[in-house]
Parts: structure tokens; sequence; C-alpha cells
């Protein structure tokens, strides 16, 4: 493709463009439609949470870490009260996990449907972006129900929840998972298996297993080149050991393995599995359990450092909490599978044209408030 | 031949198992002696599932739980360290993490990352830490995908001389994690090949998350410390 | 690029397949719209719609996140909103009253709350800057009097739902939910205590 | 037609001044102020078309003025006009370092490459601004007109995106026009004459008459034209010029009030010239489907309508189900797919109306 040479120009896929989701800027060297190199710029939504969370109690992290990955801020809360319990060597009721469980799939749920409605969106097909915020609306409005946030929850605090379940909760998510279950098969014919969506996106962008893992890539982006790695299998935390469900991994069904299409497909069985893990949470929760009973009234925890990792939908988290023994964390570090997610555009999408690159953008699933925390 | 083997291992680790640590340690293949210690480690695990932290308090820190074998990771692999690069460790083994010396870190991680019986293959985030008393550290939590060994490695190093070799051509992901620490904290690592701040404009003055950090008053004329009125 | 000949036509047909069902599948939206329709008209239909499965009923929700509330009669000065709050949006200043529980005519302090603890302190400043509120409902928790929450849902009884607070200018938002004039008013007081005693 | 009937009936009128060029001006002008009158009409039609389709297909029911403000009357029936009256209101940019001259150009030459494509396009027996006798071929020339316009208006607004998408236009436009070419060169075979009005006569006689009927080439043609009159006016799967998501704008991206107002206008005027070539070369113009029934001149103009609208809807309703094709993709449909097709269906033609004659 590239025997003709033309002047190369200098691109800004700048902070303000409509498929570079959130602020970021790609300087882009382009030969004529082919990209030659890519440098990303991000940075520009940096709200300093490291700085913050070195002044604020324990228990005021919480809405901070909402901020950071707001298109799965339940799943934050989840990473930072899982290792702040395993900090403090807090055991929290069988009730309180179920519900972390249940709200960490629901929110799983309902990032996937965002992501691949946006992954639509960059290739072009309008409608299917629609009909998963529709959806997705469906489960926001549980979330509301729950905790009365929409977006930020700061729902799950340290050694419980700030609210139990409320009346009514139960067959409400039943009917959405009946409701929903029938819909992934009507957006697999609407768009993931539609020819021209397959050729734009069936061998684009392809992310070698051993480059992943040097590029530190986890979550979905990790599955779809063909490494079997899940925490909620590998490394279990909560209750996640209870239930049965498969991690789905990239085979190359429409092209070679761990191209975009894998990315996107791989999310598609993902929230299959979700909605699987979430009838079998919602058959087992036990009914009675107090959610305020553990949380400590002062939290202190004693000095000492912990790294934990947990699986949200665009890979895993890593908290690292260090204490001093003080109610004011010594440090918090935020390890975002988005960063290491971006990290890797570099490498695999030179030489591709324009519109793959924002192809590639879309599958690798970024959100830059998690990027520049 | 590798069903020989195999009986080699599983007998060798009965023996250990009865506390006969030696049985694994004169096998000399290394990588069968290898193997035996993961079949060891592995059994030991099944002994006493759920093993709680070995909470030794003797240490300033509390241990950092790690998912691995009962045995501390961070101490097998710590000696091991020592033993392959003498006099690089800086202080006596813990639990929690291993301490290094900076010099030698660069080899060290290639000899992590290619070493086919540990294969520390996924760097899972470098932390920077302001210690205090002008000490800066940088903390290494590894990860093997093979083995699910996961260790945590320190390097302290005096403020005014913020020196650590990059281990950038090692895992590529180092590459934006160093520079996301020399843009927090102001530690240079050397041989990385384009250091500069990531999440910072490139021209701001100071190292935000250090603790003596102030902020600068203006950046390009432009107000920083946020100013409200009739608010205080 | 030699895709034989087989491939070629085996593309033709999968364009064609997969465009028709896709088509099909829009085809019954268009359809069904009256039954599928998800979308509110704003000024008349309002938030939430339960019969129309958009949201739920306001009245079975534990907790809601809307606008800060708070009844200054109950409100003791302790402070401890201030210090839940992790943006410090939240200003209370305090002055001792002379007397434990006595009513103050012209401030317009009440002595005793609906909880009947007797208040020790004119709450003279009690301002929330709604521009900063991040609505994550931690001052809510340790209020003893519960008399700082968020309007509407479980608290609708005190204070009805209010999302549409937007003003023109940005300070109007800083809601000052002190009685006007007590500051100066409670100072006239305790300067004639001091001059009478 | 109706330009030499005005002119002959103000000759008649004026018998002293019979034949000066001044009558021949109101004779152009008139049907063209009437066409004009016609396009601003279906234009607001096809807005709202459009507007209503995709918010059906996407599960919403798009404006609906109810209530106190009936702001967009009552079914969102004046959304266009809003639509209309807020482009025109806007205020209308010109990059600094754009080529003023130029950029002011592009928009009207892209308005004018629509326009003119009107003038053959036959809506009754009488009903067409002028007969001409090479009328499809004169279409399809016009048509490639806009092209010039789009490159201009990428190129002058000195922008890297709109650069982008002028350049992308030039290629994929000039392109299409082949596979569309060679399918009207069925119709030519079929009718044997270029003028539009013989071709719609040579379809009379009920809907089994129809090009699109007479044999399975055609049919496949018609298909053919189709899609490459999609890619003509640039509508999904073939919007890359302008595609959003990857060039924000494409070559209207520094464009903004009524010069945008004009590329969005010209778009659905080409989309209908489009349309009505589809309709009159293969589904028998103002022909009636029944023979012999609602064949008055009246009918006429609506059965030509409802084929028109009803392709423009196949337009609408493809443009929000399908994703957008990548370049070099479309350059390989069009040359690896369309064209060998429309070749086979010539020569499928050429053996059908020797055999069956």
């Amino acid at each position: 493709m590239g025997i003709v040479h033309g002047q190369e120009m200098v691109l800004n896929i700048g902070p303000q463009h409509p498929s570079t989701h959130g602020v970021l800027r790609l300087q882009v060297r382009t030969d004529g439609e082919i990209i030659s190199e890519i440098k990303p710029f991000i940075g520009y939504l940096h709200r300093c949470f490291e700085k913050h969370s070195e002044n604020v109690t324990y228990e005021q992290v919480i809405p901070f870490t909402d901020r950071c990955d707001y298109l799965a801020s339940m799943a934050n809360n989840f990473g930072y009260v899982v290792a702040m319990e395993e900090l403090m060597d807090i055991k929290v009721p069988e009730r309180v996990e179920f519900i972390r469980v249940i709200m960490g799939e629901l929110q799983r749920i309902a990032s996937h449907l965002l992501a691949l409605g946006v992954y639509g969106l960059d290739v072009g097909a309008f409608t299917p972006f629609l009909h998963m915020f529709r959806d997705r609306e469906r489960i926001l409005d549980i979330f509301e129900m729950t905790c009365g946030a929409r977006l930020l929850y700061n729902y799950m605090w340290v050694g419980g929840l700030s609210h139990d379940l409320p009346v009514g909760f139960m067959d409400v998510t039943y009917n959405f998972l009946d409701y929903f279950e029938p819909k992934i098969g009507e957006f697999n014919d609407l768009l993931s298996h539609n020819k021209i969506f397959v050729e734009r996106t069936a061998d684009v962008g392809v992310l070698p297993p051993d480059v992943a893992i040097s590029y530190g890539v986890s979550g979905p982006n990790l599955r779809a080149s063909g490494v079997k790695w899940d925490i909620r299998k590998d490394e279990p935390y909560s209750i996640y050991d209870r239930f049965d469900f498969d991690v789905p991994i990239g085979e190359g069904i429409k092209g070679s393995v761990g191209d975009c299409w894998d990315r996107y497909y791989v999310r598609m069985l993902e929230m299959m599995e979700s909605v699987k893990i979430l009838r079998q949470a919602l058959s087992q929760i036990p009914k009675d359990g107090d959610v305020h009973q553990t949380i400590p009234k002062k939290i202190r925890p004693p000095k000492g450092s912990i790294y934990k990792r947990t699986e949200t939908p665009r890979g895993d988290l890593g908290y690292y909490i260090v204490s001093d023994g003080s109610p004011v964390p010594y440090r918090v570090k935020m390890r975002s599978p988005a960063f290491t997610a971006l990290s890797v555009l570099g490498e695999i999408a030179n030489g591709w044209m324009m519109s793959d690159v924002i192809a590639i953008l879309g599958s690798l699933d970024i959100v830059l408030g998690e990027i520049d925390r | 031949m590798s069903k020989e083997r195999e009986k080699l291992i599983s007998d060798a680790v009965e023996k250990a198992i009865a506390g006969d640590m030696d049985a694994i340690n004169n096998i000399e293949d290394r990588v069968v002696r290898s193997k035996a210690k993961a079949a060891l480690a592995k059994a030991k695990r099944l002994q006493k599932d759920g093993s709680s932290p070995d909470a030794d308090l003797s240490g300033s820190d509390v241990p950092t739980v790690s998912n691995a074998p009962s045995e501390n990771p961070n101490r097998m692999f710590g000696d091991r360290i020592n033993q392959k690069f003498p006099g690089s460790l800086d202080g006596d083994l813990k639990d929690t993490h291993i301490q290094l010396k900076p010099d030698q870190w660069n080899d060290i991680a290639i000899w992590l990352k290619t070493e086919d019986d540990m294969l520390f293959d996924s760097l899972q985030c470098i932390t920077g830490m302001d210690m205090g008393e002008d000490i800066l550290e940088a903390r290494y939590n590894l990860h093997s995908m093979k083995y699910r060994f996961a260790i945590e490695i320190r390097i302290a190093i005096p403020k005014n001389k913020a020196e650590i070799p990059s281990i950038e051509q090692v895992w590529r992901i180092g590459d934006w994690f160093e520079r996301e620490t020399y843009d927090m904290y102001g530690i240079s690592f050397s041989g990385h090949t384009d250091l500069r701040r990531i999440l910072l404009p490139d021209d701001w003055e100071g190292w935000p998350l250090r603790k003596d950090y102030e902020v600068q008053e203006t950046y390009h004329g432009i107000v920083v410390p946020k100013v409200k009125e009739g608010w205080e | 690029m030699g895709r034989n000949m087989g491939r070629y036509f085996k593309d033709i047909w999968e364009t064609l397949t997969t465009l028709l069902t896709g088509m099909s599948i829009t085809w019954l939206h268009m359809l069904r719209i009256k039954k599928d329709n998800v979308t509110l008209q704003y000024p008349e239909e309002k938030w939430p719609r339960p019969e129309r499965n958009i949201g739920h009923d306001h009245s079975n929700y534990n907790v809601i996140r809307s606008r800060l509330h708070v009844d200054m009669d109950d409100c003791i000065g302790c402070l401890k909103c201030e210090r839940a709050c992790p943006v410090d949006c939240i200003k209370i200043d305090t002055v001792k009253v002379p007397e434990r529980g006595k009513d103050i005519k012209e401030v317009g302090h009440v002595g005793i709350t609906s909880n009947g603890t007797r208040k020790a302190l004119v709450v003279t400043r009690f301002d929330i800057d709604m521009t900063e509120c991040c609505y994550c409902n931690l001052c809510v928790y340790p209020c003893p009097e519960e008399c700082i929450y968020m309007t509407g849902g479980p608290n609708a009884k005190k204070h009805p739902i209010d999302y549409e607070f937007s003003e023109h200018d940005r300070s109007e938002l800083v809601y000052r939910f002190a009685k006007p004039g007590s500051k100066d008013g409670i100072e006239r007081i305790m300067a004639e205590q001091e001059a009478e005693s | 037609m109706t330009v030499d009937w005005i002119f002959e009936w103000l000759n008649g009128l004026f018998t002293t001044l019979s034949g000066n060029p001044f009558f021949l001006i109101i004779a152009i002008l008139v049907p063209c102020l009437a066409l004009f009158g016609f396009i601003t009409v279906y234009a607001f039609v096809v807005i709202y078309m459009e507007l209503k389709v995709s918010s059906f297909i996407q599960d919403k029911v798009g404006p609906m003025g109810q209530g106190v403000g009936l702001h967009a009357g009552k079914w969102g029936v004046l959304q266009p006009i809003a639509d209309a009256l807020k482009l025109l209101t806007k205020e209308d940019i010109i990059p600094e370092s754009a080529d003023k001259p130029l950029f002011i150009m592009a928009p009207f030459m892209i308005f004018i490459g629509a326009f003119i494509g009107f003038i053959a396009l036959p809506f009754g027996e009488y009903i067409i601004i002028t007969d001409l006798n090479i009328g499809i071929f004169y279409i399809l020339a016009v048509g490639s007109f806009s092209v010039i316009a789009l490159i201009l208006a990428g190129w002058a607004s000195n922008n890297k995106w709109s650069l982008y998408g002028g350049m992308r236009s030039a290629a994929q436009i000039v392109s299409y026009e082949i596979p569309a070419g060679l399918s009207i060169v069925v119709v030519i075979m079929l009718s044997s004459t270029l003028s539009m009005q013989g071709i719609v006569k040579y379809q009379e006689g009920g809907i089994f008459n129809w090009i699109i009927f007479t044999n399975p080439f055609a049919f496949v043609a018609f298909f053919i034209y189709f899609i490459s009159a999609m890619a003509e006016t640039n509508r999904t799967p073939f919007d890359i010029p302008e595609a959003e998501s990857e060039l924000v704008g494409g070559f209207h991206t520094e464009y903004s009030g009524m010069r945008f107002a004009f590329f969005f206008l010209s778009e659905y005027a080409n989309m209908f010239v489009v349309s009505g070539v589809a309709a009159t070369g293969f589904l028998g113009g103002w022909q009636s489907p029944i023979p012999g029934y609602f064949n008055t001149p009246l009918w006429g103009i609506f059965w030509m309508l409802s084929k028109t609208m009803f392709l423009v809807f196949m337009m609408i309703w493809m443009r929000w189900t399908f994703p957008r094709l990548r370049v070099d993709q479309l350059m390989n449909v069009c040359w690896k797919v369309l064209l060998p097709i429309s070749l086979v269906n010539i020569f499928g033609v050429g053996i059908w109306t020797l055999v069956f004659g």
C-alpha cells in the first residue's frame, strides 16, 4: 500500500474531536490516508486524584474514585473498597458481598453497552448506539433506585454499603434480565455480523498476546488477544469464586485473533456472562444481614501498604494504598486499565488508514477520566 | 522421558512435604527442580487453603497480602535475586517486598522477565512514593502470568540524586509508567528514550505529589490556585 | 488481495444477507414505535414515568440525590456535615447562645429542635455552594438532627424533589440557609448582655 | 415543453414584439422559479421524513410539539422550518485563512449541480421543463458537476479535515459515475432513446412493462444504479467525505449558517434527482402501474412523486442502518464489484433482447 510516498502531513486528532472518547490529542503523521506515526498526548483531564486523596479521609476518597472511570464508577468503588477491607482485615457480611457482585455485574453490562454503542458510532452506524443506550438507561434506573445517583454512586463504603436494596429491587432486576437477554441477539444481527462492520473491523489493529502482556493491557482487550486472564477467576476477590461463568476469549471468528472485531465481540459475550452471574447472585442472595454492620466508625487502618486488583469492565484496576495509621491516606495510587490500553495504540495502529485508527481507538474502549485521573 | 521426570518430581514433592527439603534441592536438572518447587508450593497451598496473611508485625509495614503460595514469594525471590546478583539487596529480606539498590536494577529486571521458571512478564504498576526525610522510592509490582506469582520491588533513592535505570525496554508499559512517576515525583529514569511529563504540561514547575510541593502562582498568566471571593 | 472467485461471490452473498437482516430489524423498530418509544416530551412529561418503564417511583427509594436543603430550625451547628464534605462546599459560623434552649425572637432562633435537643449555638451562617457540591450524600449521614438532606425521594414529605435549579448567575447557586440578619442581631444581643453584666 | 409552450404563448399574446429574447428569458425564469419553489417544499418534506424515520428507527418519536409552546408544530411538523430559520440566523463564519472567493462560491456551485439536474425530469405527459432529446445523458453529465464544488469546498477552507473530505469525495463520486452510467446504458439499450419522455413512453402499459421487470439483468441494473446513486450523493454507507466520526465534518467542516444550509439542501436535491432518474428509467416514471387507469396528468405527477419519494425513503432507511465503508473498501466495491456486474448486465440485456426480441 505504501508504494507511493507523498509529502507527510502532521495532523492533530485534537482534544476536540468527535471520537477520541474524552479529551485526548493524537499527534498523527500521515502520508495521504496512511498513518505512519501516532503520539498520544494525555493530561487534559488530569484532576489530581492522587493529590486529593492525600488530603481527605479514607471514606471521603470514595466520591473521588467514582470520578476516575465515570462510565463504570461502581467498579471503581468496588476496587477501592476491596483493597481497603483487605488492608484493614474487615470481613463484610454475606449480603453485602452479594449486593456488591450484583452491582458490579450490572455496571459491567452498562459500561459494555456504552463501549459497544460508541464503537458502532466510530464506525459509522448510528442506530445501534441508541438502541444500546436505551438498555443502558434501564440499568441506570436500577442504580438510581438503589443509591439515588445515576452515574457517580458513592454507594460502596469501606466495610459495607451506604444503603440496603430498596423494596422491589429483585423483580425489577429480574425483569431487566429477561428483557435484556434477547436484545443481545438483536445487536448481533444489527451490527456484529453486518458485513460492512466486519469489513471495517476484522483483521484491523491486531494485538498479539505477548505485546499485550508487555504493554500491561488487561481486561477484554487482553482476552480478545487469546490470553485467558480474568481477575474474577484467577485472583478471586469478594465472592466471585462461588459463581460459575466462563471467560470468553477472542478466537478470530471473523478475522485473526486479537483484531478489532474480537475486542468488540468479547465484550458482547462478556455481557452474556454477566447476565449469567447476575441470575445466580440474585437467586442466592441471603435475605438478612445489615449492610452498615461492619462499617468502622473511624477508619484508621494499621500502618502498611497494599496493592489489590479487581476486574472492571475496562480491565484490571489496581489500587496501591499506603497508610501511616492516620485517618488520612499517605498515598493512593490508581493503576488504570485504560492507561495501559491507550499506550498500546501507538504500537498497533501504525500503517493503518485514518478511519482504522479511529476504529482501533474505539475498540480499545478507553476513558480519559481514568487515564488522566 | 517426561513420564520418568513426572515420577521424580512427585516423589521429591512427597519427601519435601514430609519436611526433607533437600530432596528437591539436590535435583541437578534446573528445569525439573523448578517444576518440583512449583508443585511443592501448590501442594502446600492446597494443604493450607485460604492462608491468612502471616502477620509479621515486626517490620514497620503490615505485609502485602499476596495470593501466592504460603511461603512468601517476596522472600523466596528475594533470596534468589540475592544469589544471582549479590549485593543488590538493600537491607534484609521482608515479607512484603524486596528492597533493591538502584544500580543493577536493569539486568535484574531482564533476568526476572526471561528466567524461565519465574517469567515475570507483566509489570503491574510503578508507584512513586515520597518517604519523607528526602528519600524517594519507586515501587514495582510484578506478576507472572504463567506461575501466578506476584512480588513487589522497591528502590529507594535520595531526593537530590533521584536516578533509577529505566526498564522501558524490558516491559513496554514501563515507558508510560516511568514518565508518570517522573512527572509526579521527579525521579528521572536513565536510559528512558523520551522522558518527559505525561500528565502535566511540559513546562510545569515542581513535582506535584512530593509532600513539600507548593503550587506555582500563575501558569502562563493564569492564576493556578482557585480563588473564590466571598467564600472563606 | 488474491481472493479467489468462490470467496468473491460468498462476500457478495454475505453482504446482501447481513445488510437485509439489519434492515429488517430497523423496519421492525419503525413499525413498533408506538410501543417502543422511550422518550419523554420534557416540559409536559416529567421524569420518572414508571408506567412507561422509564425510571421508578421515587416513593420506594431509600436515598435520593438532588439539591441539598437544610431545615434551619433543627440545625444545632455541630459542624459534622462541614467536616464530612470531601470538597468543603459547606461553611458554617455559629455564635454561643446566652441561655440554652431559649428562643430568641429577633433572630428567629428556635431554642429546641424537633428531636427535643436544646440548642447551645445560633447558626449565623450556613452556606452550601451547590456549584461545588458533588452530590455524594456524605453530609446527610452524620447529622444528628437529620436537618440536612437531599430534596425529594424519601424526604419528599419534608421537601418535594427539585432538580431544575439552574440559575443565570453562578453566585446565586450559593444557598444561604442561615436566617437573614441573624449575625448582627445576635451580636447586638450579646453586646447588650455584656453591657448589662 | 413548458419553456417552448410559454414562449409561443407570449409570442401569441404580444404579436408585435414576438420573437424578441426578453420573452425567452421570462419563459426560462417562470419554470425555474416554480422549480425553486418545488425544491424548497420538497426539502421541508424530506427533512421532516428523515427526522421522523430516523427517530422511529431509534425507538424515539422525534420532535413532537404539543402543549403550550407548540414549538415544533403538531407532530413536529414545524421542525424543518425551525431548522431552516436556525441556519439562516446563525453566524456565517468564513475562516480567516480560507480562500475567500472560492470558499463563498463552493456552496452555490454544488447547489447549481443539483438544481439543473431537475430540468429533464418528466413529471407528466406535458409537465417537464424541457424535453431534451438527450435527457438522461444530460442528467448524468450534470450530476458530476457537483464534484468540482466538493473539492473546491474541501480545498478552499484551508483545513486539514476538509482537505481530506475533498480528496475523498473526488475519488468517490468520479469513480461511482461509471457503474451508474453503465446501468443507464441498459435502459437506453431497451428503450433505444435518450430522451426521458421516450424512455417513459417505452414503459407504458402497466407494471410489467417497466424496465425493471422486463428482464433479470435490468432488475440487477436497477440495484447497481441505486447503490452508485447513493454513493454519488454521499449517503451512508458511502458518506466518507463528510464522515463525522473520522473527519469531524469532512468538506463542510468550516461552513456554518446559510452556507451549510446550501450543502444540506443540495444533498437532498441531489437525492431527489438520482431517485427521479431511477424512477423514470426503471420504474416507469409517471406511468401508472395499472394499465389504462389513473393516467391523467395529475395522476402522473402523483405516480412520479410517490416512486421517487419511495426511493428517497429507501436511502434514508439505509442511512440509519449501515456503518460506513473505508475509502479503499469503497473503491474496491466500485471497481471490483459494481463495475463487472454492470458490464455483465449490458451483455446480458443484449443477449436477452436478441433471444426474446
